[in-house]
């Protein structure tokens, strides 16, 4: 694939790491979330502190992670602590800058669901459950959520809630106690998405360099508000497609 | 003090049908040869409690050994879904399984709280979630200084807790390292305790970021070299990321799994 | 990100007047130097906390930095009094001394509770003991799952926390090792953190045993050499027992002492 | 000295250190109970398992530290591990044998006293307050008290209750919820006292050769029960002495 031309998923990579900022704390879960902020870290922000769930802080794999345990994030961590530790001396007092999640459902309110499909006790489709997610998106100062723009996946309302966005309105953080700011920031491989600073209802903000209003519309299962102004993401530059297709993840053939 | 045995004696003396069970390893040091020879020796009824359930729990489960899932993320990592578990949980087979989930927070704290002989541990989790309307050993308590509401959890004792660890010495004392999770707390918290061990070695030295669990916390020490494979032992040999992928195609019919099962159990620990 | 300054710019900018002020170190690794700075610098009306003040709390009460007093145990380790504690409370000299008295599994829950972000921590302690007749951060909550009483202890978040560590990067992470008490928590629960260390090394090799503070929870890093003389530092230089025998006398008498501070005031850091 | 002769405080140690059994789990305090556990695992409990609070586990100090965080203690320690952790993973949850003790102040009931002489706001006498004390006397599963007989610390009630023995009779443990069985021995430079089984008051159950009931009672500041079947205690023999003797204090002269 040459410079010139690149995938969605290359673009929702490059606009996730460009999301970072330089120094940075960030809580990245496994997934699309290590891949862009293990992106940024060799782009323009080589002191973003990345951490893991498993205990591993500040850790700067050569490769990617296959898991959030690897190996590599040990070996490479300034330091490795206990799970119990990393929830609640790390996590839970709100040190963390950003918390980096994906979801199998998220909603017009940015609140994530990878818990179940369907109902609770008779699911369509059981997931794998809440891991560090909702402690993430309830403690970190800001949440990006990562994750492809699908009509099944962008949801008027989410089956379960795993990991609370914004409730159901701008308030509800305050009210149940959450003190980060929740998702400021949803970036898929269409566009971005943005709270509305007066209801919270998330609200398209930017699309990717050839990519339409109406195909993100198409895409999303409530009537996305569009920001009046509307960016265009631009491309992916040479460095960075380059940079993002060189990370080779753990032990994948080559 | 720990007594060094073989582990199929260990799975026998510790582990009774009906036990509260958790095989712990935070996607390191994950003790499956334990888990294999819990199969072996055909346990039932047990309550499987660990906060990452993958390959291991897949295959209990898959083998009629659990009666209840106590977790926090299912799932096998970096490949899927867990098949077993989920055709257990859908189907009933090969019987039912009830669940009781948590956060990775909440369990974390559980272990903790099971560790330190007190009944429940507090955090700033679980509000606005639905996963309170569905667990039962999630509950709030009020701060009696300033007033404010915190998410409680239930204490988690299992009957016995299982890791596996790089290495002990000959006094049964015990020393991991790398990626440590939730071990320590996991096996402080058990009734009874049974610890896999790569090699047991004269004299344990010092190691950067090790864990050591001392002799007379801990009941069993058993050898299982590579006992933690397909998952790692940080030093001794790496993930096998090649078996993680191939699971999901030998767990996502019956068929393929018995005959797995099969082989299994007709291998020695 | 921790910035590398000397120790009088890290005590004038992180040190003020009325704070709560913790510094910890548990017998190893006291911050002696950064106390006798806080001295020099003449602060006023400081709460200070510390599970263990001995002489380092001694020479600030006695220099009249202290209003309040939080703490566990109080005394000269292997020697006996801390007079210039004593003559605070029995004589107001050379002012009152306000304190709020805990068990050390108190204070350290206390410190727990602060690095963890809630306001309260859950032990069983206190019961049937006269100390909660005197403090009112003890409370008690009723467990949710039990209705089991325990022990509720109130958080400590100190607006500045001071350690001393072996040593740091040149980035401001921090390496200390040895006894490493309830260090972490400390400086984990504090609004700002300064830390003197031995040395600043290139680079953190690890060490078995070794907390590692990472730079952006630190605020100010200054080189303290033999920083924690009287006391240890561990695989640096032996704890100086003659000198905690011999503050036992300088400590005795007012006059004594007060040449000490003088002397003390005059000397630079 | 000869081994002929030997003084109250070595006949104290010497008892205290046959009243630990080989592989017990032993929580010490600094002062006498180091000295009597250091000596226990010199002569008939070489696997006695030392905790000292500042976080030091199964540690085998060639010479006694003079404070309960020497560098001795962590040197030859099995495990080193933080302050809270000591406390809430290895005290509270009641998996130490015996706690050992020391107090200015016991009374009748085996309470100890460490923090004040007369009132609590206007003391006679300020003392250093609890340390770990409280915590060791609630939960390891048995209390041995070492302290000097004398009639200023034998009480009948202490100014102040550092640390629980039996409160005020044998109901109170269970009551307050404090899972160890609490202070079983008291054993002092003039004989041993034990709680009564049905009255939990300590009773005069031995007392050292050479001294009599007379002399305890004098130093004793309640009525004194003496136990129907007094024991004398078996002075301290030759290889007891001379390791006792043997034991260098850190940084000490010799």
């Amino acid at each position: 694939m040459s410079t010139d031309s690149w995938t969605a998923d290359e673009m929702m990579s490059v606009a996730a790491a460009r999301s970072l900022r330089e120094g940075q704390v960030c809580f990245v879960g496994i997934g699309l979330p290590s891949v862009a902020a293990n992106l940024a870290r060799r782009l323009h922000a080589p002191n973003l502190v990345l951490i893991y769930e498993s205990g591993t802080i500040d850790t700067k794999p050569d490769e990617l992670p296959l898991s959030i345990g690897d190996g590599i994030l040990a070996d490479s961590a300034l330091s490795v602590v206990s799970v119990p530790e990393i929830f609640n001396y790390w996590l839970q007092p709100g040190r963390i800058d950003v918390g980096f999640l994906s979801g199998a459902q998220l909603d017009r309110f940015a609140n994530i669901n990878t818990t179940v499909i369907g109902e609770y006790d008779e699911p369509d489709v059981r997931l794998p459950g809440s891991g560090g997610a909702p402690e993430i998106a309830a403690s970190c100062r800001e949440v990006i959520v990562v994750m492809r723009h699908r009509l099944r996946a962008f949801v008027e309302q989410v089956d379960f809630v795993t990991s609370v966005g914004h409730g159901s309105g701008p308030d509800d953080r305050r009210v149940l106690g959450l003190r980060g700011a929740g998702p400021m920031k949803v970036i898929t491989d269409l566009g971005i998405l943005e709270p509305d600073p007066d209801t919270a209802e998330l609200v398209l903000t930017a699309v990717h360099h050839g990519i339409t209003v109406e195909q993100v519309r198409a895409e999303t299962g409530w009537t996305l508000q569009v920001s009046a102004d509307l960016r265009i993401t631009a491309p992916p530059g040479e460095k960075e497609l380059t940079t993002l297709r060189s990370l080779r993840t753990v032990g994948a053939a080559s | 003090m720990a007594k060094i045995v073989s582990l199929p004696e260990a799975v026998a003396e510790l582990v009774r049908d009906g036990d509260v069970v958790a095989l712990e390893g935070f996607t390191h040091l994950i003790p499956f040869a334990a888990g294999h020879e819990i199969i072996r020796q055909a346990r039932r009824d047990l309550t499987l409690v660990r906060m990452t359930p993958d390959l291991i729990y897949d295959q209990l489960i898959g083998a009629g050994c659990a009666a209840k899932l106590v977790f926090s993320w299912g799932g096998n990592p970096g490949v899927g879904s867990l098949h077993r578990m989920r055709d257990a949980l859908k189907n009933e087979w090969p019987m039912p399984l009830e669940i009781e989930e948590h956060s990775h927070a909440g369990m974390a704290n559980r272990y903790v709280a099971g560790a330190s002989g007190v009944p429940f541990a507090i955090l700033r989790g679980y509000a606005g979630t639905d996963l309170p309307l569905h667990t039962p050993t999630i509950s709030s308590v009020t701060c009696p200084f300033t007033g404010e509401q915190l998410a409680a959890v239930a204490a988690l004792n299992p009957d016995v807790t299982v890791v596996h660890a790089q290495r002990a010495d000959r006094a049964g004392n015990v020393q991991l390292w790398g990626i440590t999770g939730i071990q320590k707390e996991a096996v402080l918290a058990a009734k009874r305790s049974l610890v896999t061990v790569e090699e047991i070695v004269d004299e344990l030295t010092p190691v950067p970021g090790a864990v050591v669990l001392p002799s007379w916390v801990v009941d069993r020490v058993a050898t299982a070299p590579k006992g933690a494979a397909p998952s790692y032992a940080h030093g001794y040999y790496d993930r096998d990321n090649a078996a993680y992928r191939k699971w999901d195609a030998i767990s996502r019919d019956r068929a393929s799994f018995t005959s797995w099962l099969e082989e299994l159990k007709g291998s020695a620990a």
